[in-house]
C-alpha cells in the first residue's frame, strides 16, 4: 500500500542527491576535521564547503557566521543560553512568545531557574507576534529578544523584519528560530536583520544530526557543549562529517529549487483546506488562512467533538501518516500550547490535526485525505458522547452554532 | 517504506479494542448510566448498564478520547459482562490495564478513567437500587462523587 | 599511495555491516521516532533496539538506562552539567582529575563561572589517579566525582572500581568518560559502579554524530539540551535516527570483537614501541608501558629536539597520519595539559606525537611507522637549533643525559 | 582514501618552504646571528647573517618548531639576500605572511619570530658595527631585546 506522508515538519525522507554526497564520509573520508593529516584535511575543505553552501543559502556575508550543531534544538538552546550566558553582565531579561517551540520556551524555563527572566508577549488569534508589543516589553535589562519565523503547529508567519527593526532599535540581539520556515520560505538574514538565526536542514530533505545556528559576529555567544575548539569554539565535539555535507548539500538544493517547492505546497495546501472544509462537519483551519500569512506546507485543523490522537490511528491505519497535539513531540499528548497560545477552545484543541506537505505529496493524496477524514470523523463522532449530546441538542458547536432559536442551547460542556 | 509489518503504538489487543470497539453504542432503555472526564482533558468516558438480579447482563460506552481510552473503554465493558455488582465494584484499571496486555505509562490514566465510570455507573444503580448496595459498602452522593473526579483530573465538567 | 592510518582516537571508518544497518533510514524508513504512525512508530522501534544494544554491551540491566546523544563531548557536558544542576541545591563541589579530556575540564570550568567549585586532583607520572586522593578531596558539598576510564592522550587506564567504591563509600554519584576506552577495553557498569558513563561508537567504528550516556535511575540528571520529550525529557531534539541505528550495531559487534580487537592492537602496539625506542634516538614513550595500564591501542612519544607538528606534517607527506598535542583539538597546539598533568618537561611535550591504532593496522605498517618517524626527526634534528646545542655539548638530553665527566654540563636551556 | 589530491593545512607555498627549505643549515663563519623564542612554546628560531658593505649577503637558519614556523624562517631568510641593513629592519612579519600566501590566524606567531629573529640577528651585527647604524635608528641593548621577547612570549630561555 503506497502511504500518504503528510509530517514533514518533524522529518523528511534524505534527498538521494544529498545521500551521494555524504556516502564517501563514511567510510573513505573519515578524517577528523580537526586533524591535520590528509583525511582531517579532506574532511576540513567538507566542511568549510558545507559552511559556505549554508551562509549562501541564508544570505550571509560570511561563511565562519555559520556553526553546525546536532540540529535545530540544539541550535535553539545555543542562541538562547549562549546569549544569556554571554551577555550574564549586561542583564538578565529575555523576550519570547507565547507559542514558541518547546525548544525555545524549555531553554528559556530553564534559564529562569538560573536567575533570569523572561517575558512571554501573547499572540493575537491567528498566531501573530505584534511588534510594538514586543517594543513595549523590552527593558534595560532585555538581553535577547527571541521568536520564530513560522510556527511549527499553525503555521503562522511571524513579522520577523519589524521585530528585527525593533530589536535594533532597542540595541537588544534578536534571534529568528527559521526552524518551521527553512526551505519553504524565502530567508534573507540581511533583510531580517537577526544576530542570530537557526534552521535544520532535516526539514528539507537534508539529513538528520545537523542543526545550523547563523550568528553574526557582533552578538556575543558562549558555547553551551564545552571541550575542543571546533566550530571556532562555540560548539565542542567531533563534528558529524557525512551529516554537515548533507546540510551544506540540502541547502544548495532549497535554494535553488525554494520557489517551486513552496508554488507546490501552496497549492496542495488550498486544496486540502478546501477539501476538508467542504467534507469534513464541523471543523475549523487553526492559524491563519492560506496565504502570506501561513506557511505553505502547514495545515492545522480541528474536528470538533472528537480528539485527535484517535484521528492520528485510524488515518495511519488507513495508510495516512499526519500528526496530532504537539507536533514534534506528539507523546506529550497535552492539548498544544500554541492553539492554547491563540486562544483555541480546549476541547476544539483536543481536536487538532496537523499535516504538513512536502514536496512528493500530489493533489490525488489531498482528495483522498479529505475524503479520509470525513469517515474517521463520521466514525469517531459515533463513538463520541459529545456528538451525541450535540445531536440531542444539548450543546451546541462552537465551530458552526445553531441559529438561537429558543433559550435552551447550553454552549459546549 | 520498507516493509509492511504492521507497528503499533500500542498493544495488538489495544489496538484490537480501538478499531474494533466491543459494546460501543447508546442504550437508550439503560438501568444506569456514569460519565467521567471532560473534553479539555481530552477524555469522556460514558458507561451504560443493565442490571438484573444483581447482575450485570449488559454494558455499553461511548467515549471522546485517544485509542487507549477507546480500547479502555471497550475493554472494561467488555469485562463487566456477567460480574455481579459486587463483583464489578472491586474491578480495577489494573484488571483493564492488564487485560489489554499493558499500556504506555504515560496512557495509565485511561484505564484510571475506565474503572472511574464503571463506577460511576455501579454508583448511579447503587444510588437507586439501596437494597443492592453490598453489604459495607458505601456509595458515595452524586456530589461527593463528581468532587473526587474532579480532583483526579477528570471530573465531568 | 595506500596510507597508514594511525588517529583513531579522532575517527574511524564506519563499519561496513553498520553502514548497511543504517542506509534504510536515510530516504526509506526516515520517520521521526516520536510520531505515532508508521514511519515514526518503525524509528521508535529502531531506537528501541539500539538502546538494547547499547545497554548490553556495558552491562546494563535497563534499556531505559542509556540516552543518546549527538558524541561523546555532548555525552560528557551533559553527565557534569547535568548533574551539577540537578544538584544544585545539595552541593556544589565537583572533583575531577588534572588530566581530564577537554569535554570535562572546559564543562567543569564554565560551572566555574556559575558558582560551582572543581577540584583537580592531580596524577602520578604514568597519569593514574589515586583513588585515596579522590577520597581526600571529597567534602560535604561534593555533588560529582567525574574521571575517565582511559586517557585519551596518553592511554594510562584509571582505577576506576577503586574510584567508584570511594564513590559509593561518600555518597557522591560518580561519572566515568569511557570515551577512549569503549570498544577497546571491556566496560562493565556494574564492576565499575558508575551512576554515570560516557562513550561514542565513532571510537569503534560506528558512525559519528552519535554518543551515549548510561545514567542509572537513582542519579539525578537535569537535561543541558532542552525541549521536547525526547531520550525520556533528558536530551530534546529530534533523534538522529541513522546514527543511532549504526551506534546500536556497532555497539554490538564491538561487544563481540573486543577481545580480539584489542589482542591485535596489543601486539601491534609492543611492535610499535619496540620499534620507536630502537630505531628513533633520544625518543620517550609518555604514559604507562604497554600492559595492564595501559589502553592497546595508545602510542603516545615525545622526540626530543624536535617539535611535534613538524613531525606529523613530514610523517603525512609519507602517508602516515598521526597526531600532535592536543589529541581531539590538534589546531590548538598548545602542548597537551595532559602531558603537563604528568609532569612532563615542556619541550619533551612540544615533540610529542600520538598514534592510536585500529583493527586494519599491520605488523608491517608498525615497522614502517618506526622507520619513517626515524628518518623524519634526523631531518627535523638537522634543521633544529637544539639538536645544534646538544651536539656541540651545550644542553643535554633529558632522555638518555650524558653519563656526568665534567661540570660543563647543563641542563637543557 | 577517495582521491590523490594532495590537501595540505597550509599554503602550497608554505608547504614547498616546509618540505624544502631554502637556506638551512648552519654557518660557521657568520658575521651576526640572532635567536628567540624558547622550547617550552614551541617554537625557536636562529638566523645567521652574512653581511658585506651594509648589504645582506647571505642568510641562514635554524629553527625547532612546528611547519608554518619553518617556512617562515625559510622565507624571511630568503627575502633577507640582497636587502640592506636599513632595508632588512623595515622587513615585517606581515610581508612574509604575504609572501607565504597567508598563514592561519593561530600560525601568525610564527612569522613575528621571523620577524624577530632577522632583527635579533641584525642588532647582533650593529652592536658590533656601530657605525653600520642606520641614523635614527636605536638598537637595544642585548638584555632589552631579550627582555621584550619574554613579554611577547618568544623570549630565548
Ligand atoms: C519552529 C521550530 N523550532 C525548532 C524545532 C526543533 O528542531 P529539531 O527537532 O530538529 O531539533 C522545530 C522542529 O520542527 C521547529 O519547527
Ligand atoms: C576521553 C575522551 N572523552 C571525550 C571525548 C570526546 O568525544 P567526541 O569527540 O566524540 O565528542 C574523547 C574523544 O576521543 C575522549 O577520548
Amino acid at each position: 500500500m503506497k502511504r500518504i506522508y503528510l509530517d514533514h515538519i518533524t522529518s523528511t525522507p534524505l534527498d538521494p542527491r544529498v545521500f551521494e554526497a555524504m556516502k564517501p564520509f563514511f567510510m573513505e573520508r573519515y578524517g577528523n576535521p580537526s586533524a591535520m593529516h590528509q583525511e582531517g584535511l579532506m574532511a576540513r575543505d567538507a566542511l568549510q564547503k558545507s559552511r559556505e553552501q549554508a551562509a549562501s543559502f541564508i544570505g550571509a556575508r560570511r561563511a565562519d557566521e555559520i556553526y553546525f550543531t546536532s540540529g535545530g534544538t540544539e541550535a535553539n538552546n545555543l542562541a538562547i543560553k549562549g546569549v544569556a550566558y554571554a551577555s550574564q553582565r549586561n542583564g538578565n531579561h529575555l523576550i519570547i512568545s507565547t507559542i514558541e517551540h518547546p525548544s525555545v520556551m524549555e531553554a528559556a524555563a530553564f534559564l529562569e531557574t538560573q536567575g533570569f527572566v523572561c517575558t512571554r508577549v501573547p499572540v493575537d488569534r491567528e498566531g501573530r507576534l505584534d511588534p510594538e508589543q514586543v517594543r513595549a516589553a523590552v527593558t534595560d535589562k532585555t538581553i535577547l529578544i527571541a521568536t520564530h519565523y513560522a510556527n511549527h503547529d499553525i503555521g503562522v508567519i511571524q513579522p520577523v523584519e519589524e521585530i528585527g527593526r525593533v530589536a535594533a532599535e532597542k540595541g537588544a540581539p534578536f534571534f529568528c528560530d527559521a526552524n518551521a520556515a527553512a526551505g519553504w520560505l524565502p530567508i534573507d538574514i540581511q533583510k531580517i536583520g537577526a544576530q542570530l538565526l537557526s534552521f535544520t536542514p532535516h526539514r528539507f530533505y537534508g539529513p538528520k544530526g545537523s542543526g545550523v545556528l547563523y550568528r553574526n559576529r557582533k552578538a556575543r555567544l558562549q558555547p553551551i557543549i564545552h571541550g575542543g575548539g571546533q566550530e571556532n569554539g562555540r560548539r565542542a565535539g567531533t563534528e558529524n562529517v557525512p551529516a554537515i555535507v548533507g546540510a551544506g548539500l540540502a541547502c544548495e538544493l532549497a535554494g535553488r529549487e525554494q520557489a517551486e517547492r513552496a508554488a507546490h505546497a501552496g497549492v496542495l495546501q488550498k486544496r486540502l483546506i478546501e477539501g476538508l472544509l467542504e467534507q469534513v462537519p464541523y471543523l475549523i483551519l487553526n492559524g491563519p488562512p492560506a496565504g502570506p500569512r501561513r506557511s505553505p506546507v502547514n495545515v492545522s485543523v480541528s474536528a470538533e467533538f472528537i480528539e485527535g490522537e484517535s484521528q492520528l490511528l485510524l488515518l495511519d491505519h488507513q495508510g495516512i501518516a499526519v500528526a496530532s497535539g504537539g507536533s514534534c513531540v506528539s507523546k506529550s499528548l497535552k492539548a498544544s500550547h500554541v492553539l492554547k497560545g491563540i486562544g483555541l477552545d480546549e476541547a476544539l484543541a483536543q481536536g487538532s490535526i496537523m499535516m504538513t506537505l512536502g514536496r512528493e505529496n500530489t493533489v490525488e493524496e489531498m482528495d483522498e485525505v479529505a475524503r479520509a477524514l470525513a469517515g474517521v470523523a463520521a466514525k469517531l463522532r459515533a463513538m463520541s458522547p459529545l456528538w451525541d449530546q450535540f445531536q440531542k441538542g444539548r450543546i451546541d458547536s462552537l465551530v458552526k452554532p445553531r441559529p438561537k432559536t429558543d433559550g435552551r442551547m447550553n454552549p459546549l460542556f | 517504506m520498507a516493509d509492511d509489518k504492521q507497528m503499533t503504538p500500542y498493544t495488538k489487543t489495544v489496538m484490537d479494542h480501538f478499531l474494533n470497539p466491543r459494546n460501543m453504542g447508546d442504550m437508550p432503555d439503560a438501568d444506569a448510566e456514569g460519565t467521567v472526564g471532560s473534553a479539555a482533558c481530552g477524555d469522556i468516558m460514558k458507561v451504560f448498564l443493565k442490571i438484573q438480579d444483581n447482575r450485570i447482563v449488559e454494558a455499553k460506552f461511548k467515549t471522546f478520547g485517544c485509542g487507549s481510552a477507546i480500547a479502555s473503554s471497550s475493554m472494561a465493558t467488555e469485562m463487566l459482562k456477567g460480574k455481579t455488582i459486587d463483583e464489578a465494584l472491586k474491578m480495577t484499571n489494573r484488571q483493564v490495564v492488564d487485560a489489554l496486555g499493558g499500556l504506555p505509562a504515560y496512557k495509565m490514566h485511561c484505564s484510571v478513567l475506565a474503572e472511574d465510570s464503571v463506577k460511576a455507573a455501579l454508583h448511579d444503580y447503587l444510588r437507586k437500587h439501596p437494597e443492592a448496595v453490598p453489604a459495607g459498602y458505601v456509595v458515595p452522593s452524586k456530589e461527593e462523587e463528581q468532587a473526587a473526579n474532579a480532583q483526579t483530573g477528570h471530573g465531568e465538567h
